[in-house]
């Protein structure tokens, strides 16, 4: 395993979860540093997703600990984990499908913004709001599709609406759930890019399927099968690994 | 509170309960397979009984009037199924509330002109219309044990049904998963129509039986839906398992509060304040209950998985 | 349908008459409970006075009817809506009904405060008897408590040592009982108060049976007395203990009882045989012109209602735009009662005998009886709260 | 279940519509006092009290996506308010109202901590359990009527000033309190916090990761959807002078929701027009024969089936395709 890092962004120790008798997180420890983009890998029902739901607070874990810049939020609810800095995308895209594209994004402003128990004045021409959003629209480049309702998005703009929103939280931590799945190949290019963008700027952990995309982003892989690490470090190192080689990854590079 | 009278309680609670599941059972099948809220599943049972008054008045039989009102009840369910339900599936649940209780309206109204607003009765078979003694002085009625024992026997069947079948494998995964069942290439309609037939048929199974104890009348069919809608909410929605237990409960809680509140009540005030306040808090007890269920337990007491 | 039918004919028929007069027609509201399963009364309510008005050759007063039905829906806030259509967009004279104390309660203060008399063919409240008497609201039934007070007396009478009473928990519910044990001074086995609309009695009856009394006293109108006597019969308690009751037995419900019920008893100011030849006379003209249903005594009240304005109206010439006449003429009940002998007492409520009545079969119907008369000239006592002189 | 999402912008007759409502409503007196004056302000007046509770309704129910099946127990609690101080001879509503009003946010606050914790059809079903507990306690209020309710002896007055008395000013008052009430609830439908109510709807995990507690947010919006219910029934209390448990039974419940519908759910002033459709047919229904029901259950079927977003939706689309020719 690797190196326990000094102040870590994320740290989880030993996180189990099991649904009856099934273990679909089996003691998973981790790091995430200021800045750093981790990716996790791992083949469809590693318990990726679980992974990150207990992360940002939606499933509640059966044993371990999680601590986001070292205060331990393991008994959190997801919007106080909001509070401290974390966002996230989902898997299967969730935006407010009856807001506006900036809408969705000025919310996530919001919430960092003031009290939202105001109960006059027009939340939408709150122009403080709205700079804010629209910086993140621009940031995904989609600034232009500011006004159309998030349900009549294409696929992909969604998921650049997703990453925008958690822009507007100005996260210390970033979860990125599968943010290619089901975008096209021009649409998941693009995707990198923005992401390359963001690197450094706050702490990231990409799940993701799309090998060309996590080697192109990621300062360390960690390899996730049947609930447990196999294997972590820099992409190299990991890409020589015999065990990854064998379990997951030999057939998918050749 | 004599010890016997608990125990006759108790087997009217049974029977109120076992009543209860036959309506909720029908009931839970239809929101859990078909995600529809059939308000009008009410109305079926108040045509149970009504067929069946009218069938027993033609034929002076009760088995030809029990099963002609079932089959009758069935084309009747049929053909709402086929003019209105079906295309209320994929609408949102309020909706589905408003159109069904359209039909409550319309059909309350509708039994009110064809049989007239005065309650109707349908007498007991004479075979079981004596009553059976418990012990000295106590005697039961042995069409409510009737109504015990059948509303058993069709839990049991439910269960086999349910358990053992194709159609009642396709019902269970349907429950929890409708659009994977759809996926599987099984014709949805098809199975939505026995679904909702069958419920129909056990809505107005339990109208018939219980008419020899009832009046027959216009909107009979709202509070035992309210009642029912109870049931599958505590049970958890889908949960033919959970709508058996809740049914039983409801029917005992029921009945025991309102037997013995009062009685419980003057252990703790005078006579005169605890026999005003007795009855409103017996009727009070299933809601209560429904309430703290819901309140530790949010999906009842058997949800069913992945909804 | 036929309901619809006749009324139809009944306004037809007033129509017809109404070619070789010119005078304006007398205009009658009725509120009374069309819809649910209470409707059974409002519709007999309604015949009542329709049937008045058509042996009165479609007129009251001499003067030609036109009737504005409404159906409260037994919602007191709809009655309040309707009542004050009737009072104000239909002007009426006079408001006929309600069937419920309830609604009574609701649409005094409308319709009497407009000027318009209130004649209640059934609910009758201690409270408009008593401390709030009306000078405009008339009553051709009873005092609610009356017939309760019936039976008790029935009991007290009868040396019976142990009763179990029971009522719904409603303000009515309570006056009924409390004037059962006006009269009936032994034991109470137990007084049990059921929530309004009960249908299943399984718990009553098992404690009935377990109290070892001689008999119950019950209230219990509607479909709450169609089962609660099915299902009395058939625990198996209609052999070893009385049976009296108000309001729970009579022709609105035994339709539906039936067999169950033979040998009932109950209180009552008037049944269907009740001997004079003006009785017979509606009872057979009810039964013919309503599908064969006997009459009961919603509607032989309602009845009298119509006989009670027809009176007035002839003793004030057709008049109504002097209120005070024509009040002063309503109070002398000027009219034949088809319970013979009636007057209203100074609170406008009636003076009149009651009877313990018994349920029996009339060919293939059941009907209630005259068994015995219990009380003559009976007047109710909370007239002495009442300010009216 | 498709998401209505077409309906969203109709800034257009946005504006039009709630002007000519209140506009009919402020001139309907004049029309009425051409005949049976005291009649149809009373039925207008019915018609804006539970206007206002419908527009409570549609507020947590078309924006929040909480379909309260128990919000008829509000108008009884203001309703009884009203009730029980009169009868002990405390009319003035400087007092009165308040207490309405704080009654019902306590009573939503505290069925809110429970009903909130559920979802959907559960939801449904627990704030009808709370409906129907409150209908019982109503039913047992011995003193206060029990289950026959009880007469009001005198309407609410102001500072001793029988300001309701007079038919007309009650109508007049019951408009100002009607119109104060919507435009409340547009300008908190579209606040900050009524940005985060609607999204919460829409996606309530989604609300929670962006880091808002939309327990809490919901919570507020039932109490302030509460307190207006109680406003409805203080009002209709004063309008029948009458106070009954059959103001909060569950049929009452559900006829709040039909008018929601009825009229257009989610618009605001659909819940207005959805009142008034309901009741005015009612009335004019239950004129032309008793049997009303066999019609007005066939209505509100094909109003489902067939003209989705209610009277408005319907009004719209006829109206687009007259536009289109």
């Amino acid at each position: 395993m690797a190196e326990p890092v000094p102040n870590p962004v994320l740290r989880i120790e030993n996180l189990r979860k099991n649904f009856g008798g099934l273990v679909v997180t089996d003691g998973v420890s981790l790091d995430i540093k200021a800045g750093e983009l981790h990716a996790v890998i791992g083949p469809n029902g590693a318990g990726k997703t679980t992974l990150i739901n207990q992360i940002s607070g939606t499933l509640e874990p059966s044993a371990g600990a999680i601590y986001l810049n070292g205060e331990d939020i393991t008994a959190l609810p997801p919007n106080k984990r909001a509070e401290l800095g974390l966002a996230r995308s989902f898997q299967i895209t969730s935006v407010l499908p009856r807001f506006s594209a900036l809408e969705n994004v000025a919310l996530a402003v919001q919430a960092r913004s003031g009290s939202s128990y105001q109960f006059i004045g027009r939340a939408d021409r709150e122009s403080a709001l709205n700079d804010a959003a629209m910086e993140a629209l621009t940031e995904v480049s989609l600034d232009a599709r500011a006004d159309v309702l998030a349900a009549h998005l294409s696929h992909g703009e969604k998921r650049a609406l997703e990453l925008a929103i958690a822009l507007a939280m100005q996260p210390k931590l970033l979860l990125l759930d599968e943010p290619m799945a089901g975008t096209g190949p021009e649409e998941s290019e693009r995707l990198i890019v923005v992401l390359q963008k963001l690197k450094g700027r706050f702490a990231m952990m990409l799940v993701e399927h799309d090998m060309n995309a996590v080697f192109a982003l990621a300062d360390r892989i960690s390899v996730l099968t049947y609930g447990r690490i196999l294997a972590s470090g820099p992409p190299a190192q990991v890409r020589a690994d015999p065990a990854v080689m064998t379990a997951y990854l030999g057939e998918e590079l050749e | 509170m004599s010890f016997t009278l608990l125990i006759v309680q108790t087997l009217n609670g049974l029977q109120f309960g076992v009543l209860l599941f036959l309506i909720a059972a029908g009931l839970t099948l239809v929101f859990g397979v078909m995600d529809f809220i059939n308000l009008a599943h009410g109305v079926q049972y108040m045509l149970g009984a009504y067929l069946a008054v009218m069938f027993y008045a033609l034929t002076g039989n009760f088995l030809i009037a029990l099963i002609a009102a079932l089959a009758a009840a069935l084309l009747l369910g049929l053909l709402l199924e086929f003019t209105v339900f079906r295309h209320l599936y994929d609408r949102d649940h309020l909706e589905q509330v408003i159109a069904t209780f359209g039909i409550i309206l319309f059909l309350n109204q509708g039994v009110k002109v064809v049989w007239g607003a005065a309650p109707l009765s349908l007498p007991i078979p004479d075979m079981f219309s004596g009553t059976i003694v418990l012990s000295p002085g106590i005697l039961y009625p042995v069409w409510r044990l009737m109504i015990i024992g059948s509303g058993l026997a069709v839990a049991l069947l439910l269960y086999l049904l349910v358990s053992r079948t194709r159609v009642g494998m396709l019902v269970r995964a349907g429950a929890t998963h409708a659009r994977i069942v759809s996926a599987l290439g099984v014709d949805i309609r098809r199975l939505f129509m026995i679904v909702f037939g069958f419920g129909t048929m056990l809505a107005a199974f339990a109208g018939v039986m219980i008419a020899p104890i009832l009046s027959v009348e216009p909107g009979m069919g709202d509070s035992v839906l309210i009642l029912a809608f109870v049931v599958i909410v505590i049970g958890g929605i889908g949960s033919m398992r959970g709508a058996f237990i809740a049914a039983l409960l409801i029917g005992l809680v029921d009945t025991l509060g309102r037997s013995f509140a009062i009685d419980i009540l003057r252990l703790v005030m005078p006579p005169s304040p605890a026999r005003t306040v007795g009855p409103a808090i017996a009727s009070m007890l299933i809601y209560v209950l429904m309430a703290l269920v819901l309140y530790f337990r949010p999906a009842g007491l058997f949800p069913a998985k992945g909804r | 349908m036929n309901k619809l039918l006749s009324s139809v004919a009944a306004i037809a028929l007033i129509g017809a008459a109404g070619a070789a007069q010119a005078q304006e027609k007398l205009k009658i509201g009725v509120v009374t409970t069309l819809s649910g399963p209470a409707a059974v009364l409002g519709q007999q309510l309604r015949n009542g006075l329709q049937l008045a008005i058509k042996d009165n050759g479609g007129k009251l007063g001499g003067r030609e009817v036109e009737l504005f039905v409404q159906d409260d829906e037994l919602k007191p806030d709809v009655a309040v809506s309707k009542a004050k259509a009737l009072i104000d967009r239909d002007k009426v004279d006079f408001v006929v009904g309600p069937i419920f104390s309830n609604i009574l309660v609701a649409i005094m203060k409308p319709v009497t405060e407009s000027g318009a008399f209130l004649i209640s063919p059934n609910a009758g409240t201690s409270n408009f008897a008593g401390k709030d008497c009306n000078p405009n609201f008339f009553v051709t039934s009873y005092q609610n408590d009356q017939n309760h007070e019936v039976m008790g007396k029935y009991a007290q009478d009868a040396g019976l040592k142990k009763v179990f009473i029971m009522a719904p928990n409603y303000p009515a519910g309570k006056d009924s009982l409390a004037g059962f044990k006006r009269f009936y001074k032994g034991e109470v086995a137990d007084e049990v108060y059921v929530p309004l609309g009960q249908l299943d009695y399984s718990a009553e009856l098992s404690k009935i049976a377990a109290s070892g009394s001689d008999a119950v006293f019950v209230f219990l109108p509607g479909g709450m007395g169609v089962n609660f006597v099915k299902q009395f019969r058939q625990a198996g308690l209609a052999d070893k203990v009385k049976f009296l009751s108000a309001f729970t037995v009579d022709e609105s419900t035994l339709p539906a009882q039936k067999e169950a019920a033979l040998g009932f008893f109950g209180g009552a100011n008037w049944a269907p045989d009740l001997n004079n030849a003006q009785n017979k006379k509606f009872v057979a003209a009810y039964e013919a012109e309503y599908n064969g249903a006997i009459p009961a005594t919603y509607a032989f009240q309602a009845y009298d209602a119509g006989l009670l304005i027809d009176g007035a109206l002839k003793a004030t010439g057709g008049k109504t735009d002097n209120k005070d006449a024509l009040r002063a003429a309503l109070a002398k009940a000027p009219f034949t009662s088809l319970r013979g002998a009636f007057k209203f007492n100074t609170n406008h409520y009636p003076i009149q005998d009651f009877y313990q009545v018994k349920v029996v079969q009339v060919g293939d119907k059941f009907a209630t009886s005259i068994d015995k008369k219990v009380f003559s000239d009976y007047a109710d006592p909370h007239v002495k709260d009442c300010a009216m002189k | 279940m498709s998401l209505s999402v077409t309906a969203l912008p109709r800034a257009r007759n946005y504006e039009a519509l709630p002007i000519a409502i209140f506009l009919v409503l402020a001139l309907a007196p004049l029309a009425a006092s051409f005949g049976a004056e005291t009649y149809l302000l009373g039925l207008f007046t019915r018609v804006m009290i539970y206007g206002i509770a419908a527009l409570a309704l549609d507020f947590i129910c078309g924006y929040g996506g909480l379909v309260s099946f128990g919000h008829a127990a509000f108008v009884g609690i203001g309703a009884y308010t009203a009730g029980i101080f009169s009868a002990h001879g405390i009319t003035d509503m400087a007092i009165t109202l308040p207490v309405a009003l704080i009654v019902s946010a306590l009573f939503a606050w505290l069925t809110g901590t429970v009903c909130l914790r559920t979802k959907s059809v559960y939801f449904i079903m627990i704030t009808l359990a709370f409906g129907q507990m409150i209908y019982f306690v109503a039913g047992s209020l011995s003193p206060y009527g029990g289950d026959d309710g009880m007469t009001l002896k005198l309407r609410s007055t102001l500072f001793g000033f029988p300001v309701l008395q007079n038919d007309r000013a009650l109508y007049y008052a019951v408009l100002a309190f009607l119109l104060v009430s919507y435009l409340l609830l547009r300008a908190i439908v579209s606040s900050r916090f009524g940005r985060v109510f609607r999204g919460a709807r829409d996606n309530p995990t989604r609300m929670a990761t962006i880091g808002y507690d939309v327990f809490r947010y919901q919570r507020v919006a039932y109490v302030i959807a509460g307190c207006l219910g109680g406003l409805a029934g203080f009002l209709l209390a004063n309008a029948t002078e009458f106070v009954s448990p059959s103001f909060m039974s569950w049929q009452r419940s559900g006829e709040l929701i039909i008018m929601v519908l009825f009229g257009g759910i989610g618009t605001l002033h659909g819940a207005i027009v959805g009142a008034a459709a309901f009741l005015l047919l009612e009335d004019m229904l239950g004129g032309i024969t008793e049997n009303w029901k066999l019609i007005f259950g066939p209505m509100l079927v094909l109003i489902v089936l067939f003209a989705r977003g209610g009277l408005l939706g319907l009004a719209q689309s006829v109206w687009e395709r007259l536009r289109r020719g």
